[in-house]
């Protein structure tokens, strides 16, 4: 990471040439990292993280992801679940986020965060049961106001505007919360709502997790902007970078910005770096389009194994602390695991009983041919 | 507060608007210029002075944005009004319309809801610049777990948008801007909605059903009083709803006089009113005594002003159409 | 060079495009992940390394510029193909297809022209995420100005696709994804086109006109087989190009056999099988022997995939639906 | 206009608060001018606009675009045009911009560039035939690569970055400039063109013409950013603001832009700053939202007197040249007007006949019927 001093020389605009050139505004980016590669510590611990409990929760509810992660994976390769974006390697921000969030704050995920909606409260159930193609996976019994994970690339932060319009207006200190990822932010909507919740300055926090690929779509061939943060400039909001891959540092930037916006400072934008280490989806495959190496080197900068190495250098965590973890962690995702295959398919009148609020009368009797056509299971396109 | 008042279409809307707002804290309005401005046509006047900025919200110039903060609102309690200035700068917000608003409630199983309404004004015939003369109802109007309503006098504006703003789920409320100012008639501000998926008979008649909607309802009118004088007698349904369709009292009628003919100002092909044919071809078509004719819009972009009258459905056509239905059965 | 192959709708998709960056160097591909990716599907698979990253085009995350960037080029001389990843991200694009790829050229009386092609996948039964299983050809079948185009096998996904590339008007291709893989037949990338604006008959028969397009050909053509072993015998005819809309063929089709089912996949609401039964309610109708039926996807959003198969109109239902309309004639 | 020095404190973004934080990038915003109100030069005028025979150009195209304007409004006062927007006040960002570009440019104006079309060699008989309500006002026998004026706002910034790639593809050194407002700097497709602009290094220029207003929404409603010239910062690459009364100025910036850009140096942002003097529109009342005081004020800035007054004190204008340049101007725009009202009606079937290059075969019916329905006056739905 850049370190260039405060006062450094301008990047980018025009250089005054003469009298008639008059400097009207200036911006600088910050990036933020408390922990680097290998646990070692670059600056002391930021106060809200002092409590060594935080940490490890930190910690667990990461490695909790991961092993998720590694099932769901499974479960796709063995055909009980649909095409399944992993979160490998991007822990950290989903975990960090959420942590510093409150219960009555407003998620809007993009549909890589499952890390986040674990921590929401969503259950490992419910995110299996979305990826294994049923609606009812995202009527999440934990965070009953959290939209479900968004899928039209960027669509949803509009949404989070909104959701930030609507607790403005009805004056409570609660955020919505939205995240996306690096090709997001190529999206017009993107911009759209980052300008308006500017302009009114709504409790919006838009957490950028940049894992330097959008599929096959580099961070390079996304924008030429050196940040991802500086786009809140455009906004006229606050923008920074954190390193994504320090649970410690996204989580305090996040408890940072949540504080300045329940205090009525209005929008900010965190862009986190991280690294997508799995393919896009298990749909995809990544060596088409980049190299082994680049994703062996970026295993170095694994955010679970640096937060690991910096408890156990701390004499926070042992061995055996991880070998329990792991087998918690496991038999908590097995066993959900084996709940969600046992849910049976919903009924084929599902499909019409909620898309309205009360089924309109022209629509029974179609309700009624698809129940009939449906008992036969030779029906069906496929 | 109940007041009779003889106002017109765009009084109608403003009147509703008022009374939503009123009624019920979480109704919110926002669009382009619905503030200070009142809404290039008014539609918002007074609005904002009486309710503050907290509640009719100018938006920056941003469509998709507009909806997708009108869904996010939705979700969290609200009722939000959204207004597309034009019909013709409606289409970036059908994505945020099609992908969300009308499908949180079904995707969430019923934990989340989007009870918004995005009205717009929408058709030709008032000699307006490029863009501005679009009649876009049939692109919604394919969208499930979406309502597409469009009023045809003020008192239907007034109960219909109502009706609209306090449904649970979303509403596309397309106003023919043709119609503003066309004719006035008495409307009582008294809260009282009209039933939404519910066609309007306008007028009874014997031999022949006209079923139209929107600015065309003039036209068809007009058309019906001609037909009469000849000996003619028409039927004429107001659809309202576009979706869901209740074609019940569509295809009630079809079968009684046994002819039909679908008048409406958008393009022909895939407009709206093919499937107002398509319905009946199904349900009615025993009791079809001649083919069902389409009066609409040529398969041509709108044009600008100085032809424009060219391509607007005419009552001379709709008397035209009529009488060579007559003639084939 | 011309070279014959065995080989499927995706592969003849690959074909096309390759032939279509070879022939004329005006022409270019542009997407998000079509570069070394190949994209999503491999349709575009191996044609950056042939035709260099000039033609081939990754962009950046952004349908609605990729298609705003789609129209600036072809005004200015070139011929570019976008492809929208999947059908379901499509809707952006409508406000740049209809307010301008569809206009610029009656808006500029033919100074400017915009001979483009919007690409994408469409439709469900691949058990795809949520989003990915959109069927919305009838959203652009309504906008005037515009061609839409479906292929429904490698040779026609090889012959259309060219046509709609060398055509001097835009052009929407969709390509039902559901077929990508399900059939192979020999395709010769001879360079030859095939005509736009004509439906296709797939089979000949004397009791009952399916009308259909996309991945519903294939239930078609399996519900007409079965048809057949039950002494009724089908005329099937794939619509190709939605629009502009040549009901000749389907009109004389229906007029022979006097009973027709339109099938496919999309909602039926608005969907493009009422267009298709109105034409058939105007020019045949005094042919008809009994209503016309539509076997359609139902008007609710398409479920996620442990219920998708449900959703999807299947060959019993059009057997059924066969069955139904001969017994009621 | 502010003048802040050039290593002004940051305005905006994080602060370091600790060695957490490092310094990632920097960003200044410079506005330019050389003629203030009145006349009076603040900076040496750049060697580009030594020429006088240039300033009398600009002035007398501004000039022109003055008149066209008067006499639109009064045309559509009478019935015999349709609404109408006014360019008033922002006559120098139309012909500075349009002046510095070269034939083989593409101009993809906003629906308020009339002086820029002008400029461009739409003739005024064309720009009346359109806004009077006929297609064939956009089929200008000047410029025939440039787009028509874009009236859904903001819709024409990717039509710019095609137009650029395809002069990109070509191997040429044209540019395609893409004006538009402060306005339709909120819309999703001006950053999501920017940013791909940015990103394939696009020989475009993008002129905002800020005039404060965006019908009742004013600048500030409109966003939080201090500069819209700022925005180009999310897209990673050069923005610059202008005093937009300054045709030297206007002419100056976008000269130097059009030749960075030709030289391969990637797309530009120009905002000009101005001021909208008239309403929005005919069909628009800008007495309902803003102050008669604001608009008295702002008259002051008047890029038209602005620049007669610069031209007068150095001797190169006078009240004789004046007299004769509106008469001359007067004279052409109203023959051109009276050539305007002789131009008959387009025939029905126009609908038809450029709607695709060859007239597909269904649509022949159609228009044969329109053709026949057409020929009656009564028919049609007003
Ligand atoms: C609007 C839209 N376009 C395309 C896609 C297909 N798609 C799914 S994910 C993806 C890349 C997203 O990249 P990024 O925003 O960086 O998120 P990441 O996948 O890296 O988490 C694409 C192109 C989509 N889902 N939505
Ligand atoms: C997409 C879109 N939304 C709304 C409108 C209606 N409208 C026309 S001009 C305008 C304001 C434009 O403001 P700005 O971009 O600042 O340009 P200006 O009018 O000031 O030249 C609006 C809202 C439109 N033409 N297009
Ligand atoms: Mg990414
Ligand atoms: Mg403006």
């Amino acid at each position: 990471m850049n370190s260039k001093s405060n006062n450094a020389e301008p990047d980018d605009g025009a250089r005054p040439a003469d009298k008639a050139m008059n400097h009207v505004a200036r911006f600088d980016i910050f990036c933020r990292r408390y922990i680097e590669p290998e646990g070692n510590v670059v600056a002391e611990l930021p106060e809200v993280t002092s409590d060594v409990d935080l940490l490890k929760r930190l910690y667990r509810q990461m490695v909790l992801t991961r092993v998720f992660d590694q099932k769901a994976i499974a479960l796709q390769r063995t055909g009980r679940l649909g095409t399944y974006p992993s979160v490998l390697g991007q822990e950290a921000i989903g975990t960090g986020v959420a942590s510093a969030m409150r219960d009555d704050d407003v998620l809007l995920p993009s549909f890589r965060e499952h890390g986040a909606q674990l921590q929401r409260g969503v259950s490992i159930r419910e995110l299996l049961l979305y990826w294994g193609g049923d609606e009812r996976g995202s009527d999440f019994s934990g965070p009953r106001n959290d939209f479900p994970v968004c899928i039209p690339v960027g669509s949803h932060f509009p949404h989070a505007a909104g959701a930030a319009l609507a607790i403005k207006l009805r004056g409570s200190d609660n955020v919505a919360v939205v995240i996306a990822g690096d090709g997001a932010t190529s999206k017009g909507e993107f911009y759209e709502a980052l300008n308006i919740a500017g302009v009114w300055q709504l409790p919006l926090l838009v957490v950028i997790a940049n894992n330097q690929w959008a599929i096959s779509v580099s961070r390079k061939e996304q924008t030429r902007a050196r940040t991802l943060a500086q786009k809140a400039i455009a906004a006229g909001i606050p923008g920074e970078q954190v390193d994504g891959n320090d649970a410690v540092a996204v989580f305090t930037a996040t408890m940072e910005a949540l504080e300045a916006i329940r205090a009525g400072r209005g929008p900010h934008l965190i862009e986190a770096l991280t690294y997508r280490l799995g393919d896009h989806t298990t749909a995809d495959n990544a060596s088409r389009y980049r190299d082994d190496e680049e994703v062996s080197l970026h295993w170095h900068e694994d955010p679970v194994s640096r937060l690991r190495d910096y408890l156990t250098a701390q004499n926070h965590w042992t061995k055996e602390d991880e070998q329990t973890l792991l087998e918690e962690c496991r038999g908590q995702v097995d066993s959900e695991a084996e709940a969600y295959l046992a849910i049976p398919v919903q009924p084929v009148s599902a499909m019409f009983d909620h898309l309205f609020a009360v089924l309109p009368e022209p629509l029974k009797l179609q309700r009624e041919y698809a129940m009939e056509a449906g008992k036969d299971d030779q029906n069906g396109g496929n | 507060m109940t007041k009779m008042a003889e106002t017109d279409l765009l009084g109608a809307v403003n009147l509703a608007l008022g009374r939503a707002l009123q009624d019920d804290e979480t109704t919110i309005v926002l669009g382009e210029d619905v503030g200070v401005n009142g809404g290039v046509f008014r539609a918002t006047d007074g609005l904002q002075e009486k309710f503050g900025s907290a509640r009719v919200l100018d938006t920056p110039l941003a469509e998709c944005a507009i909806a997708g903060i009108a869904v996010g609102a939705a979700t969290q309690g609200f009722r939000p009004v959204a207004e597309i200035q034009f019909a013709g700068f409606i289409y970036p917000v059908i994505d945020q319309v099609l992908n969300h608003a009308s499908r949180l409630r079904t995707r969430t199983r019923g934990r989340l809801s989007c009870p918004m309404v995005l009205r717009a004004p929408y058709g030709g015939g008032v000699h307006a610049p490029e863009h501005h003369s679009e009649s876009p109802e049939a692109l919604f109007a394919h969208i499930p777990g979406l309502r597409v309503v469009i009023p045809s006098s003020p008192q239907r504006a007034y109960g219909l948008l109502l009706a609209a703003i306090r449904n649970p789920d979303p509403v596309v409320f397309l106003e023919p801007k043709r119609l503003y100012h066309a004719l006035r008639e008495d409307v009582t501000d008294d809260g009282k909605e009209l039933p939404l998926d519910q066609p309007v008979y306008l007028r009874q008649g014997r031999d022949i059903t006209l079923v139209t909607w929107g600015a065309s309802t003039l036209e068809v009118l007009r058309a019906a009083e001609q037909l009469e004088a000849e000996g003619i007698s028409t039927e004429v349904i107001d659809v309202a709803t576009l979706s869901p369709l209740n074609d019940e009292p569509i295809c009630a009628s079809v079968e009684k006089t046994g002819r039909c003919i679908v008048v409406h100002e958008a393009a022909r092909t895939g407009g709206f009113g093919a499937e107002i044919v398509a319905r009946i071809a199904d349900r009615s078509l025993t009791s079809l005594l001649a083919p069902v004719r389409r009066v609409t819009g040529y398969d041509t972009v709108i044009p600008l002003p100085r032809l424009e009258v060219k391509y607007m459905p005419g009552t001379r056509q709709i008397v035209d159409t009529a009488q060579e239905v007559m003639a084939l059965s």
